[in-house]
Order: structure tokens, then C-alpha cells, then sequence
């Protein structure tokens, strides 16, 4: 890798990226192996290490204290510069100044936006006098827009001789900023790749080793039945300090029979509020909730999975999984009163075993067995372990958080086949997904939330990911229409 | 298993204190007194076991047999708690003689040991209520039991005979069930002091260690005094600090009480039935260490003739 | 897949192991440490704590501290550290106790009237709890140690002659008054050893009641969910606010039971004699025994068998705090080797999976080759 | 670590910001309106130990060894640990005092004390932080083991030999020396004079100082100063930005080169001794021994406080105080002004009552209102309040306060979670 350049780093989910940058940045110890920085062998034990050989890392999630300030995270491992009082203040203002990242040293945390936090955390690594710059999927939460204003900090930071080591799933953002790419796949390093010669699908062939799956829907298969009905659902939170603020504002959406919805939008906009009071996990303020006719405003969760909601959660440690308890009981969560997991109020564990079995040929859960802990399964495989138990019980209404965020390609193309398998069927989906090509290949209909509200819809048929992020910054709302004008996509 | 034989050889003296144990300063301490007299004088051998504040009546009943059982004689069980014990058990064994303080139980073996606490109370509210300046005197208890309800009683009765103007303020550190206000010092001065702050002069504190801060806090204040309880706490060294502050104490012989039974058992004729350990008996009385009542030795003399002959009955519970 | 299930036995039973033989090892150290023999002592400690007659004393007193040790383990599998069993106990025997001695009716209902009472008592101190932490989000390790105290402060008040106790004057002690014989519970008769009671069948009954609702049945599927993770479950459709104070209920209402062994077998009135901080036993004995039924009795007869040594100990002139020392140093054991098997298993178990998924990829490439 | 892994919450807006927070005028208002209250009552009442200054003195030293124990347990909380077992590093903390205070002098105790506690701390360490071992489990272990040790050297230090010629037995250890203490001398009388007086609010203040000025152990000085000193460490030096973010993230502080186990040491450690150091007070200001039991309970008294004070020193002392006021009040007079307090509570109650009728806030508003109705009709139909309630008074008020309060409260994000290195992703 060479001083001054942008040198990308991509491979399939699992494939090690984070895990060499761990190692890299000193929170990992190899097994063997060296490293070679500036002609000196680097002998890494501590972040504490890599920073002093002028590493910085943005993790790729956030590393940030939310109750502490924004100068508190900046200055914290590095109070040795410039203390953490006034002169640290000072520094901060220019170095945020000088790089365009309006970054305010004394705010909260926890009240900033996903961009701000972004900013603050490269700020972190600049504040150290970095050389070296890990950053570890930066992109996955920012829209375009904010995307291409990474990309141009990024060029400024490489123009003044830093490095950076750029990891992103998004082969397009890859080719338009990287200067060298390495593709590794299973922990190993498969290739080098030139961004000016190389092309997406060659690139991606070279991860995967076989074709990218494409998460196209072939034909529509929308009926007129409404399936669920939300009308009018509002819901403010009260923050710790008493303020209130809307977190959903007057949302409707309807979702017919063999119709799946995709909602836009940058994460913490209220998507996850929105996928929480339809699940009964969270009670609204106001509005009603309709379930294939019948109101299920008030009833609670276990009532709305038992009428035919399943649910895909976006965290699947949070919400989807007991990560200590064994295949077959995680089989049985959220499905408890349903058969075959039990009869009157007795478990049935042998049925609950058997149909275990049958989830994991049925979908290819890599296991071997089912008396094994969820925990100690991959990502790709817990998740795929979910669709099937949610799949089982025949869903009326799939909600689907993210449903292939960290799922290596080959699952994610499992994935998408079931749920089009299950749309055909008459399923109506609630899709939620920050991959923009995912929720244009799969939506039936593209809405785009921003700040508690719908405030854009879109054709999936025609609209570019470009246009969809520009709604999702607030810049646009109403009916997007695409105009050719906009020029060529990536 | 036990065997309920007697005829194991004499081993010596079998006690079993109650929560404090052997060097608690107050009643365990005076019956471990009285068994060391014993055992010098008549070269025994002895087995002291000391009860948990987590025993239930399954533990006494096991240190009993377990003393009884392995041949001591007498089994004495020193505080009322093991009365339902000493009952049982005695019965299974009975050549052994057993004794009870501060309890009455029947039975053929048994010697129950009491005191009339309330009439050496008695004399220190006269004591009180001629040394008070303010006219105001207290009343520390530790827990607000029967026993200590003796001690509160005799002592009201004492001062209001001698001066009926003069108040006295009843408190107790902790109530009913629980027994931690028998081992809390700090608490035990800070009421003192709430009760110094109010202008009362003179503290009768029977609370156990807790009443060594009450007597810390008397000898903070010039000019007041407190009266010591069980044992004469003039003369105990971890009081030696303040004793300068402690009028008298209201004795209560355990020792006397311990001895005498060892005694009877060892010449073969072993007490059994109530014994009263009173004022006349010289099983209670107050303390004179120190001489700070000299002066008003008469006044007690003439009270205590008034107890000791009968003519006047000291109550055992306080009147509010 | 019977093979991880051996190997969790294995490493379940490794810990406590593991732990027992580290306590022994640290109590012979310190009492060689303070010039005492060590050997002798543990001789005592088998040779006479193991007597027929210590066997019965061990049965008696594992039997308050195994129903504590449930009441205990209910909270601790939903993650609520219920500290309050003690107070919830105290005050759950004595109200049972008032109500025993006010009426006399034939045992069958005399007897199922006072252990309600008891349970209804216990559940009710412990939703104070549960209610606190789902409204107000009062943290219930916090609330339950104030009610400890609150619920000595109440029995206080009520334990006074005129009120709800009255006075033995030959005993100098206060005490509700005593249970009809129609409310004695039954015991087994050992002769000469002393008596088991009776109440050790409700003990067992408890522990399979306690084992078959949380393993067999939906309600304790869900009380383990949200135990495991408190989000999933709410996701999966536990009403979480409501198993909270659920579990607390029940929780308490066992906590009722742990003072019925020595009221209905033996004392038959509550005293101040009457004993305290079996909740806090409880909560050694649920750790040790990790919650399971099985488990939670063995810790309940090690613990009674401590004490009877304590007591065997003092005889022998060894100093019997050394016991204290030894349950001390058993827990703290106890806790390090669990999370130590525990986390050592999850790796374990990720790494033969790991290893088994390439074994399989392998045959399978093999096959296709 | 998926709670740092996505940003649940919505951006806001600047506007949004303005906060309703606790500054130091609005505690001084709060603590005036307090003062007000107190003064009024009892001018009524009559009940003049209120604020006398022998009821403020004793709250004092009721209140210091909480202080400490929650000063501990602030130390521990700020770097993610949970301490239970503050409860048995007071016990190790008083007995270590108390050993080496007879023997030798009570500034040597405080010593032996802290150290004592630090033991205890550095056991949680090694149990929570290096085994993993869930929090509260390792302190309630740690507590049971406190106990179990403390009566066994007990009973072979202080109940044999030249311990034992000296007053000690297996619950007690033979008395220690006094610690200094002051009096200020003109300014204590001149209160003492002032507060004779009963007069409406002046005399309350002059027993509040006076309370303050007389007989000051300067062991009450010196956790005074800890608590100064906590403050200025934890909020003001880099030390305590990272000793606060191993409880806030530990994982981000571990990104950036913070030895988090190094931390968290050290603050268990320093718990351990803070909470020592309360145990120590025990046996050195009150009662000059160690005795067995006198803990009762004030370690988990003061995770109480210090919960109630939002992990912050000031509200600690603020916790602490109501406390060792709480006590104090019960041990001196009890029934009456305790009696006399439930009129404040009423009116205290009414107030909050009327305030959240202001904010519309309806169904608190009548709950508020209806208790502090029944508080009134109670005072009038009594005299005094039982002595066993007035023992349970600290206990009450604890829950009382807890359960207004709870909400407000913010403990740091990674408080009580385990914590491994490299597990970060
Ligand atoms: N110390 C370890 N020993 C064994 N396996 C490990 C270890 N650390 C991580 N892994 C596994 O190695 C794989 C590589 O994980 P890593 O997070 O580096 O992937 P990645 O390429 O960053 O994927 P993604 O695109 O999802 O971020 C994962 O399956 C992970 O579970
Ligand atoms: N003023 C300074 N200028 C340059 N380097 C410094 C300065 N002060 C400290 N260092 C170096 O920075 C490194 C990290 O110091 P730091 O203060 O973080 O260490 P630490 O506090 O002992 O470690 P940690 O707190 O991370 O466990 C050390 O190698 C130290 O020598
Ligand atoms: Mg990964
Ligand atoms: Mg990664």
C-alpha cells in the first residue's frame, strides 16, 4: 500500500475486512504474520500502539459515548495534546474548519445526526495526527449526497499525503474513489484489482467467485386487497431531559395482498418506530393499525404475530434471537402459542425439535445441529434460521428490517427468492432496507420517510438511487419522478 | 447418632450463650464469669457454644443435646431463648441437670434463674432522680422487649417515687424483631445526644454495646451522668475512657446465678425449681465504683429496705 | 447431537466441582494460615455433621433454605434480583401466624389458610417491587433491601402485646399466639435422630413444580425469554411489564413458604425468636445451584450441613466463624468457575461447530468431485 | 455491541436543545424553597429539633459513612461496574480500621480502613472485570465473604490475649484514641445563641451552621474534601474523561487507546476504598470499635443515595444528607418530629401536585394531591408517629424519593454490562 492513496479493501461479508483492520489497528492479535509500516516492522498489542505509528481507525460502527460531548470523544485517549479544556476546543475548531466538517465541540452526542457522528469520528483519527486512515464502511448509513461529501473530504485528505484504507460492499463507490483495490475472500487475499480497468461485475465475480445475484423482481403480483391499513399513526418521545420531540407525524400506508412496500430512508428517522408500533412493541399516540380488516390497534404483540404478521428484526441480537439459548428454542420464540411449538399451555418439544430440522435443510441453515447455541452460528446463518422460522407460520403480513444487512450474497439471494416466493403467494411485505438497490429490486412501491413522515413516493421501476437519496436528505418530496436528465448512473 | 445415656463420665460444665457470646460485656459476659469462678475453684472442665442471630429452635435443641449428650453437667442456657430448648431436652436426659436464665420452665432437672431487673432499675431512678439538675432524665433501651421493658419500668417507678416532677424520657434503639440495637454504639450515642440536646441530664442506658456510645456521649457533656447496666461498667476496660461519667450500674449477677448451680451440682445436690435472684438476695443492685453515690447512699438504703421488705412492689412495665 | 449435551453436563458439573475443592483448599490455607489444623477440622466436619441425627438437622434446615433458594432462583432466571426474600418472608409467617392462631378449623383447611396467607403476604411485599420497577423503573435490587427493613418495621409494630402478639410472662417472650394443633404440619418420626418435617414434601413439590413450569410449559418459556434477553422477548411478544411483576408475584408468594417449615412443623407461633435472613441464605444457595431445581437443593443440604459442622466444629474448640469464611470463599468460587465454564463452553462450542461446518463443506466438495 | 451500532434516534433539531437541566441556581432555589418550608413547619410545630443544630450535627455523622459508601459506588459506576458489595468493603474497611486503631492511632485506622475496603474492591475487580462475572452476583458473593472473614479474625484478634485484656471480644475490637475535632469557637456559640431563640428561619439557619461548625471530626472534613475532589478528578482531568467512558462505552474508549481494564481497576479499587474508608468512620468517629452488625445495611444505603443523587457527587451529598437526616431524626426525638415532617411532606407534595396540574399533567397531579390530603388528615389526628415507623423512616423516604425520581435519573450507558476486550466490532 503507498503513502497517498486511497487503497480499497472489499470482500463478501465474513471475509475477514474488519478483522484484518482490527488486527491492524492493534484490538486483534494475529495468529502469525507481520506488518510492515514505513520499512519498520510494526509490533501492534494496543490501539494504543497503531495510533502512536499514526493509525486511525473509523470503526465500522460507531464508536462514540452518547452521554459524553463531542470534544469528550474527540480528545479522550488523547488528552496528552492538548489537554481536554480550551486548547482542545481550539484545535478541534480548526481542524474542523480547515476540512469543512462543521463539527460543534460541545454538543451531546446522542444529538447528533448519523452524517455528524461520521464526521466527528473522522475528526477523532485527524485530531491524532493520523497518516494512516482505516475506514471501515463508512458509507452504509449516509445517503449519496452525503456520500460524495465523504468522498470529496477524503480527497483532500489524500492530497495531503495521508492514506486511507477504504472498505465498502458498494462496488460503485469503490471504483469512483479507490486508487488500488484488494479483494479478499475467506480470510485470504484473492487479488488486486485496477478501479480504472476493472468493471462492478467483474469485481464482484472476483469476490464471490460467481455471478452477482440481482434482487430484480421479475412480474407484479399486487392484488386490490388491502392487507394492512395504518392510518394516522403519530408518536412523540420525551428525551431524558424532558423535551419532546416527534418521532413519527402522521404516518398512513397500505399494503395490499402480494404487494411489498419499501420504505427509504436514512436510518433513525423513524423507520424503526414505525416497524416497532406496527409489531405492538411500542404504543402510539394516535392512529389505527388495520390487519387484513380487523383493527389491531390495541392488541398486543403476541396477538398480532398469532393473526399473521412475521417479522424479520434489523437487529437480530436485539430482537430476533436468544443468542444463549439452542436452535430449537430460538425456534420457539415469538412462536410459543402457535403449533407445532405447543399444545394448550404445554410445550411440545419433540414437535418443536422435528420442525427445527426441517428449518435448517429447508434453508440451508449451516449447522450441525439443532442442539447447538444460536450464538455460535454465523451472521449469514442466524438470519437465514429467522426467515425460515418466520416463513413457517405462513405470514399474512412480513415485515422485514434490513433483511440481508451483513448476509453474505449467497444468502441474500436465498433471501430475496423466499420472499418473492411467499409474494407470490399473496404475502404483503414491509420492506426497510438501507441497501437502495435491494429495496428498488424487490419494492412493488417505494415510499421515502424523513423525520417522522412519508414524504415522498416513488416508482421502482425507474428511479435511481441518486433520486431516492436526495428525498431521503429531505431535498425532495412528493412524487419522484426520474428524469433522464440527471445523466448516467454508475 | 446421640445417645441418650447419662452415664458418660462427668466432663464438667456445659454452657450455651445466647447471640453476643463470651465477651459481649454484658449478661453472657457475667455468666462466663461466674462459670470461671467455678471452674478455679473446683477444677472443671467446661464447653461453651454461642448461638446465631439465624438459630432457630432446631439449632438450640441441637447444642443442648450435643452438651448434654456428650456427659456436661449442668447444661446451662444462658437467655430466654433457649427455654423451649431446655424444656425439650432436659427431658431427654434426666440425671443432667440443666439451668435457664431469665426464664421459667418446669421441670425435675431444671433450675430456671431469675432476676428482678426492675428493682435494681428501681434504685438507679432514685440515683437518677437525686443527681438530675434539669429534672429531666432518660431511658436508652436497646430493643424494646419484654426484658428491657423491665429495666425501662423499675426505673421510671424509681424516679417518679423520689421526685414525681422530675420527667423521664423512655426511648429504644430498635424495635420488635429486630435485635441489632443491642450492638449499635453510634446509634446508641446519637440518641444520647438527641437526649443531652433536650436537657436531660441523666441517661440509664440497657442496650448492650450500644450503650457504650450512649456512655461516650454522657462523658462528651459536663454536668451529666449515666448509669451503666448487667455488669459494673465502671470497671470494664473498654468503657475506661468515660467511666468517669458512670454514676452506678444496675447490676445484675449472672455470675453469682451460674456459680451457684455449678456449685449445687457439684456437691451432688443440684438446684432445680424458680430461683429469684432478687434485690434481698443480693441478685441485683447497684454498683458503687467510682463513689459518685455515696452521697445519697442513704436515700437508696431507705428505698431498697422498702423493696427488700416487701412494702413497696416495683412494676414491670413502664406506665406511658 | 447428544454429544453437546454430554458436554454440558460435563461442564455443568465441572464448576461447582471445581469451586467446592478451591473453597476446601482456601479454608484449609486459612485456618493453617491462623494456626489451626486444617485435617482434623475436615474430619469433624464429615465424621460428625454426617451422623444420623445430624442428617435429619441437615434436612430440616436445607428445606426453609431450598424453598428461599427457589423464591430467589424465580427472579434470578428473569434477571430480577429479588433481595427481598427475606423481608418478604418474615412478613409473610408472621401475618400467616396471626391468622393461624385467630382461628381453629379442621387441618384441612386450617392448614392450606395459613400457607395462602403466607403466600398471598410474600407475593403482595414483592409486587411492591415488581410494581415500582415497571412504573416508576425503580431498580428492584434497590427497592427490595428498603422493604427488608420496612417489613421488620411493620412486624415491629404489630409484635406487641395488645396488638397482634401477646406477652409470655414466664418466658419473658412476645410471641402471636400459638397455632391449634389442627394447624401442625405432619412430620416423620426418626426415633431418637428427631423428626423430619413434614413440610419437605411442599419443598420437593415446589422444586418440580418450579422445574416443570419453566421448562415444559409457554408461561415459563416466556418468564426464560425475558430472562435471556429482555428486548427479544418483548419483540418475540411478552408482555415484558407484565412478567416482571408476574415473576415478582410468584416469586414472593414462594418467599411466602420459606417461614412455613418452622412455623407449622415446629414453632408454631411467630417470636422474635422466630428466624431471620434465610432470604439472604436464599441467594447463596440459588447461585450455587445455578437456578436448577437439582442444583438449588444440593446447595440447601451443603448449606445445612455447614451449620451442623459449625456447630460440631465449636465443639471440637475450633472457632466456628471459620464456616462463614468457607461459605464466603464457596460462593465467590462458585460464581468465577460458572462464568469461566460458561464462557469457556460458548467458544468451545463455536469452534467445533466451525470445525464440523468444514468438516461437512470438505465431504461435500469430496462428493463432488 | 449492537447497542453502539445504529443511531436509534431521530436528528434533532438546535432548537430542540434547550434543556431543562439542574444548574446551580436552580439547586440553590430548590434548597431555599426547602429551607422555607422546613422553618415554617416547625415555627407551627414546634418541633425546634428540626434544624437544631445537635440534629444537623448528627445528621452529619449519619450521613458521612453513606456518603463515602456512595462515593464508592460512584467511583464504580462511572467506570460500568455495579457494587453491591460496597456493604462488605464497609465491613472490611471498619474491621482493618478498627485492628489497627487500637493498636496504634485512629489516623493509622483510616488508613488500615482504606486499604481494608481497597481489598474488598480489588476482589470485585478481579471477579467482575477480569473473570466477567456478573455484577451484582460477584457483590453479593463479596459481601457474604466480608462477613464471614470479618467475625472470624474477629474472633481470633480481638477475643484473646492482650486484645482481649484490653476490652475486645469476638463481636468487638478494644477502643481506639478520638480523632481531632473542631469546634469554631465564637462563631459555634454565637449560633447556639441565635438558635435559642426560635426564631422563624433565622434560628434554623444558626442550627444548621451551628450544626456544621461544632464538633466537625475531621474525618468528616476529609470525605468532604473526596467529595470535592471526586468531582474535579472525574469531571476535570483526563484521568476521569476516561475513567467515565469505560462506563459510558468501553468499547470506543478501547478504539482509542484507553486501558479499560486498567480503569476499571482502579475505580473498583478506589470504591473499595472510599467505601473502606465509611466503614473506617464507623469505627473511628461514633463509637471508636469495631463492632459487629454496625454496618446495617449502609452500604446499599448509599448505592441508594448515589442512585437518587444521578451518579453525580453533588447529588450524592444532596442523597446522603437526607439520609443521615433521616436517621438522625429518628434516633434523637423520633415520633414527634417525624410528626411534624409529615406536614412538610404534605405541603412539599401539594406543591408538586399543583406544578404538574400546571403541566397538564393530570392523573400525577390527583395521586400527588390525594396523598398529600391523607398526609394532612394523618398529622391531625395524631400526635406522634410510632417509633417502628419512625425507624423505617430513612427506609421509606428512600423508596418515596426513588419512586418520584427514578425517571430523571441517567446512569451511565454501560453501567452493570460485562465487558471484554477486543469484543468491539
Ligand atoms: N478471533 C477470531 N477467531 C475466529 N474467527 C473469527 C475471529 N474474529 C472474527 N472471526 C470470524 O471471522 C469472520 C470475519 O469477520 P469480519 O468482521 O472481519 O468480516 P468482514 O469482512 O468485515 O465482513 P462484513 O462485510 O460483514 O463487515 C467472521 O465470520 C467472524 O465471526
Ligand atoms: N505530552 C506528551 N507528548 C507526547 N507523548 C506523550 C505525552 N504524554 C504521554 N505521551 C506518550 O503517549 C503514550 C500514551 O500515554 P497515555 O497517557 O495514554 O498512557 P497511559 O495513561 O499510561 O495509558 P492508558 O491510560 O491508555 O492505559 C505513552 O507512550 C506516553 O509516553
Ligand atoms: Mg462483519
Ligand atoms: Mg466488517
Amino acid at each position: 500500500m503507498l503513502r497517498g492513496t486511497v487503497h480499497a479493501l472489499v470482500g463478501e461479508n465474513g471475509a475477514g475486512k474488519s478483522t484484518l483492520m482490527k488486527i491492524l489497528y492493534g484490538m486483534q492479535r494475529p495468529d502469525e504474520g507481520t506488518i510492515t509500516l514505513d520499512g519498520e516492522k510494526a509490533d501492534l498489542h494496543t490501539p494504543a500502539d497503531a495510533i502512536r505509528l499514526g493509525i486511525g481507525m473509523v470503526h465500522q460502527h460507531f464508536m462514540l459515548a452518547d452521554n459524553l460531548t463531542v470534544l469528550e470523544n474527540i480528545v479522550l485517549g488523547a488528552e496528552q495534546l492538548h489537554g481536554i479544556g480550551g486548547k482542545a476546543r481550539a484545535k478541534i475548531k480548526e481542524l474542523s474548519d480547515a476540512y469543512g466538517l462543521g463539527v460543534r465541540p460541545d454538543l451531546l452526542v446522542e444529538d447528533l445526526g448519523v452524517a455528524d457522528r461520521q464526521r466527528v469520528e473522522i475528526l477523532k483519527v485527524l485530531y491524532r495526527g493520523a497518516r494512516t486512515l482505516i475506514l471501515d464502511e463508512p458509507t452504509a448509513v449516509l445517503v449519496p449526497q452525503e456520500v460524495e461529501a465523504l468522498f470529496a473530504n477524503l480527497r483532500e485528505l489524500k492530497s495531503e499525503g495521508l492514506t486511507i484504507i477504504f472498505i465498502s460492499h458498494k462496488l460503485g463507490e469503490v471504483l469512483s474513489v479507490a486508487d488500488a483495490i484488494t479483494v479478499i475472500r475467506r480470510g485470504t487475499t484473492v487479488g488486486d484489482a485496477d478501479p480504472k480497468s476493472v468493471t462492478v461485475k467483474q469485481l464482484a465475480e472476483l469476490m464471490v467467485g460467481s455471478e452477482l445475484p440481482s434482487p430484480e423482481t421479475r412480474e407484479s403480483t399486487v392484488t386490490s386487497e388491502v392487507l394492512l391499513d395504518v392510518k394516522g399513526l403519530k408518536l412523540a418521545a420525551v428525551d431524558a431531559e424532558g423535551i419532546e420531540r416527534t418521532v413519527l407525524g402522521d404516518v398512513s400506508l397500505t399494503i395490499h395482498k402480494g404487494e411489498v412496500l419499501g420504505i427509504a430512508g436514512v436510518e433513525g428517522n423513524g423507520q424503526a418506530e414505525l416497524v416497532e408500533a406496527i409489531m405492538g412493541m411500542r404504543t402510539p399516540d394516535a392512529g389505527v393499525i388495520t390487519l387484513d380488516g380487523a383493527d389491531i390497534s390495541t392488541a398486543p404483540t403476541r396477538k398480532r404475530r398469532e393473526d399473521g404478521i412475521g417479522y424479520i428484526p434489523e437487529d437480530r441480537h436485539r430482537h430476533g434471537l436468544l443468542l444463549e439459548g439452542t436452535l430449537w428454542e430460538n425456534r420457539i420464540l415469538g412462536h410459543v402459542t402457535e403449533k407445532p411449538n405447543s399444545r394448550g399451555a404445554l410445550l411440545d418439544l419433540t414437535a418443536a425439535r422435528r420442525d427445527t430440522e426441517r428449518i435448517v435443510k429447508e434453508y440451508d441453515v449451516r449447522t450441525p445441529g439443532i442442539e447447538v447455541t444460536a450464538a455460535s452460528l454465523s451472521g449469514g446463518n442466524q438470519q437465514k434460521l429467522i426467515v425460515g422460522r418466520e416463513m413457517s407460520h405462513l405470514p399474512k403480513l412480513l415485515i422485514a428490517a434490513h433483511p440481508t444487512r451483513g448476509v453474505d450474497v449467497g444468502a441474500q439471494a436465498q433471501i430475496w427468492d423466499q420472499i418473492r416466493q411467499a409474494r407470490r403467494e399473496g404475502l404483503a411485505v414491509l420492506l426497510i432496507s438501507a441497501d437502495l438497490d435491494e429495496l428498488i429490486g424487490l419494492s412493488d412501491t417505494l415510499r421515502v420517510m424523513y423525520r417522522g413522515h412519508l414524504v415522498a413516493d416513488a416508482d421502482p421501476a425507474t428511479i435511481t438511487p441518486e433520486e431516492l437519496g436526495s428525498a431521503m436528505t429531505g431535498a425532495a418530496s412528493g412524487h419522484l419522478e426520474h428524469t433522464d436528465a440527471e445523466g448516467e448512473d454508475r | 447418632g446421640s445417645s441418650s445415656s447419662d452415664d458418660s463420665k462427668d466432663k464438667g460444665v456445659g454452657i450455651a450463650y445466647d447471640v453476643g457470646g463470651r465477651g459481649d460485656h454484658s449478661f453472657n459476659d457475667s455468666a462466663a464469669k461466674g462459670l470461671d469462678k467455678a471452674k478455679a475453684e473446683f477444677n472443671l472442665g467446661s464447653k461453651e457454644l454461642t448461638a446465631k442471630n439465624t438459630d432457630t429452635e432446631a439449632d438450640r435443641e441441637q447444642k443442648l443435646n450435643d452438651l448434654a449428650g456428650a456427659g456436661y453437667n449442668p447444661v446451662i442456657g444462658v437467655g430466654f431463648a433457649y427455654a423451649d430448648s431446655v424444656k425439650a431436652v432436659s427431658k431427654k436426659f434426666p440425671k443432667t441437670t440443666f439451668a435457664i436464665v431469665d426464664s421459667v420452665v418446669e421441670g425435675a432437672n431444671i433450675d430456671s434463674i431469675n432476676f428482678t431487673e426492675e428493682q435494681s432499675s428501681y434504685l438507679a431512678g432514685v440515683a437518677a432522680a437525686l443527681k438530675t439538675k434539669t429534672n429531666k432524665v432518660g431511658f436508652i433501651g436497646g430493643v424494646d422487649t419484654t426484658l428491657i421493658k423491665k429495666f425501662a419500668a423499675g426505673y421510671q417507678q424509681g424516679v417518679k417515687d423520689t421526685k414525681p416532677d422530675v420527667s423521664v424520657d423512655i426511648e429504644y434503639i430498635t424495635q420488635g424483631g429486630d435485635f441489632s440495637g443491642f450492638a449499635k454504639p453510634a446509634e446508641g450515642k446519637a440518641k444520647a445526644k438527641g437526649m443531652l440536646d433536650r436537657g436531660i441530664d441523666v441517661i440509664y442506658a440497657a442496650a448492650g454495646s450500644s450503650g457504650s456510645g450512649a456512655i461516650e456521649a454522657v462523658a462528651g457533656k459536663k454536668g451529666t451522668w449515666a448509669i451503666g447496666v448487667d455488669g459494673d461498667q465502671y470497671q470494664d476496660k473498654g468503657l475506661a475512657q468515660w467511666k468517669t461519667a458512670i454514676l452506678t450500674s444496675a447490676v445484675k449477677n449472672v455470675d453469682g446465678s451460674v456459680y451457684d448451680v455449678i456449685k449445687s451440682v457439684k456437691d451432688g445436690k443440684p438446684l432445680t425449681g424458680t430461683h429469684v435472684y432478687n434485690l434481698k438476695a443480693g441478685g441485683v443492685g447497684l454498683a458503687t465504683s467510682g463513689g459518685y453515690i455515696d452521697d445519697i447512699q442513704a436515700q437508696l438504703d431507705a428505698a431498697k429496705k422498702k423493696i427488700t421488705d416487701g412494702t413497696l412492689t416495683v412494676r414491670t412495665t413502664p406506665t406511658s | 447431537m447428544k454429544k453437546f449435551d454430554k458436554d454440558r453436563l460435563i461442564l455443568g458439573l465441572a464448576a461447582p466441582v471445581l469451586a467446592i475443592v478451591a473453597a476446601f483448599v482456601l479454608t484449609a490455607l486459612v485456618l493453617l494460615a491462623t494456626g489451626k489444623e486444617p485435617f482434623h477440622a475436615f474430619n469433624v466436619m464429615f465424621d460428625k455433621g454426617l451422623t444420623s441425627d445430624s442428617q435429619v438437622f441437615i434436612l430440616n434446615k436445607a428445606t426453609p433454605y431450598y424453598l428461599a433458594g427457589i423464591a430467589v432462583a424465580i427472579g434470578f432466571r428473569m434477571n430480577l434480583f429479588n433481595i427481598g426474600v427475606d423481608g418478604q418472608y418474615r412478613l409473610a409467617a408472621f401475618f400467616a401466624a396471626v391468622v393461624g392462631g385467630a382461628v381453629n378449623l379442621p387441618s384441612v383447611i386450617q392448614i392450606p389458610l395459613i400457607i395462602l396467607t403466607a403466600m398471598l403476604v410474600g407475593a403482595m411485599w414483592a409486587g411492591i417491587a415488581g410494581v415500582l420497577k415497571v412504573t416508576r423503573g425503580v431498580s428492584e435490587v434497590i427497592t427490595t433491601i428498603m422493604l427488608n427493613a420496612i417489613a421488620t418495621a411493620v412486624i415491629g409494630y404489630f409484635m406487641i402485646p395488645g396488638r397482634l402478639a401477646q406477652l409470655h410472662a414466664d418466658t419473658n417472650s412476645v410471641s402471636t399466639k400459638e397455632i391449634p394443633s389442627s394447624g401442625h404440619f405432619f412430620g416423620f418420626d426418626m426415633g431418637t435422630d428427631g423428626t423430619i418435617w413434614g413440610f419437605i414434601v411442599i419443598a420437593v413439590l415446589v422444586g418440580v413444580l418450579y422445574w416443570f413450569g419453566l421448562s415444559r410449559t409457554r408461561f415459563g418459556f416466556d418468564l426464560r425469554t425475558v430472562g435471556r434477553s429482555e428486548s427479544a422477548a418483548g419483540a418475540s411478544g411478552v408482555n415484558v411489564k407484565r412478567m416482571i411483576i408476574t415473576s415478582m408475584l410468584l416469586s414472593g408468594a414462594i418467599a411466602g413458604l420459606v417461614g412455613m417449615p418452622v412455623l407449622l412443623n415446629d414453632a408454631h407461633q411467630f417470636s422474635t425468636e422466630f428466624p431471620a435472613g434465610i432470604g439472604f441464605t436464599g441467594i447463596a444457595v440459588a447461585l450455587l445451584g445455578r437456578n436448577h431445581p437439582i442444583g438449588i437443593a444440593l446447595a440447601a443440604l451443603l448449606w445445612g450441613w455447614l451449620e451442623i459442622a459449625s456447630s460440631k466444629l465449636e465443639f471440637e474448640d475450633y472457632d466456628k466463624e471459620i464456616v462463614g469464611v468457607m461459605q464466603g470463599i464457596i460462593v465467590l468460587c462458585v460464581v468465577i468457575a460458572y462464568e469461566v465454564v460458561r464462557r469457556y463452553g460458548i467458544k468451545r462450542q463455536q469452534q467445533k461447530v466451525g470445525e464440523e461446518l468444514a468438516a461437512q463443506a470438505r465431504t461435500k466438495q469430496e462428493a463432488a468431485a | 455491541m449492537s447497542a453502539t451500532a445504529t443511531p436509534g434516534k431521530t436528528a434533532k433539531s438546535p432548537a430542540a436543545k434547550i434543556r431543562a437541566k439542574l444548574t446551580f441556581s436552580r439547586v440553590l432555589l430548590i434548597i431555599a424553597g426547602a429551607l422555607i418550608l422546613i422553618s415554617a413547619v416547625r415555627a407551627i410545630t414546634g418541633a425546634n429539633d428540626m434544624t437544631s443544630s445537635g440534629q444537623i450535627s448528627g445528621a452529619l455523622t449519619m450521613a458521612v459513612p453513606i456518603g463515602l459508601a456512595g462515593l464508592g459506588g460512584l467511583w464504580s459506576e462511572r467506570a460500568g461496574v455495579v457494587n453491591i458489595g460496597l456493604e462488605g468493603m464497609m465491613m472490611l474497611g471498619m474491621f482493618f480500621g478498627a485492628w489497627a486503631g487500637w493498636q496504634t492511632n485512629p489516623w493509622l485506622a483510616v488508613l488500615a480502613g482504606i486499604l481494608g475496603g481497597a481489598l474488598g474492591g480489588l476482589i470485585h475487580a478481579v471477579v467482575t472485570v477480569t473473570f466477567g462475572v456478573d455484577h451484582i452476583v460477584s457483590g453479593v458473593a463479596i459481601n457474604i465473604l466480608a462477613l464471614g472473614t470479618t467475625q472470624y479474625l474477629a474472633k481470633i484478634w480481638f477475643s484473646m490475649g492482650k486484645a482481649a485484656a484490653a476490652g475486645g471480644s469476638p463481636k468487638q475490637s478494644p477502643p481506639m484514641d478520638d480523632i481531632k475535632s473542631f469546634t469554631v469557637p465564637g462563631l459555634s456559640d454565637w449560633m447556639h445563641t441565635l438558635e435559642g431563640h426560635h426564631w422563624f428561619l433565622i434560628s434554623d439557619i444558626a442550627g444548621i451552621i451551628g450544626g456544621l461548625v461544632t464538633d466537625l471530626s475531621s474525618l468528616t472534613l476529609l470525605a468532604a474534601a473526596l467529595f470535592v475532589a471526586t468531582f474535579f478528578v472525574l469531571w476535570r482531568t483526563a484521568f476521569g474523561l476516561r475513567l467515565r467512558s469505560c462506563g459510558e462505552n468501553p468499547i470506543a474508549a478501547e478504539s482509542l487507546g484507553v486501558n479499560v481494564y486498567k480503569y476499571k481497576y482502579l475505580a473498583v479499587i478506589a470504591s473499595g476504598g472510599l467505601a473502606g474508608l465509611g466503614g473506617a468512620f464507623l469505627a473511628i468517629v461514633p463509637s471508636h470499635i469495631y463492632n459487629e452488625g454496625q454496618t446495617g445495611g449502609r452500604g446499599y444505603i448509599g448505592l441508594a443515595a448515589m442512585i437518587f443523587g444521578n451518579w453525580r457527587p453533588g447529588g450524592l451529598a444532596m442523597g446522603a444528607g437526607l439520609f443521615g437526616y433521616s436517621d438522625s431524626l429518628q434516633l434523637r426525638n423520633g415520633g414527634e418530629t417525624v410528626h411534624a415532617l409529615l406536614l412538610a411532606l404534605a405541603v412539599g407534595l401539594a406543591a408538586l401536585a399543583a406544578w404538574r396540574l400546571y403541566q397538564k399533567k393530570y392523573l400525577p397531579a390527583v395521586v400527588g394531591g390525594a396523598v398529600a390530603a391523607l398526609l394532612v388528615v394523618w398529622y391531625s389526628l395524631t400526635d406522634t408517629v410510632p417509633d417502628q415507623l419512625v425507624g423505617a423512616t430513612p427506609y421509606i423516604v428512600t423508596l418515596l424519593v426513588l419512586a418520584l425520581a427514578s425517571q430523571r435519573l441517567r446512569m451511565p450507558a454501560a453501567d452493570g454490562q460485562p465487558y471484554r476486550k477486543g469484543q468491539g466490532k
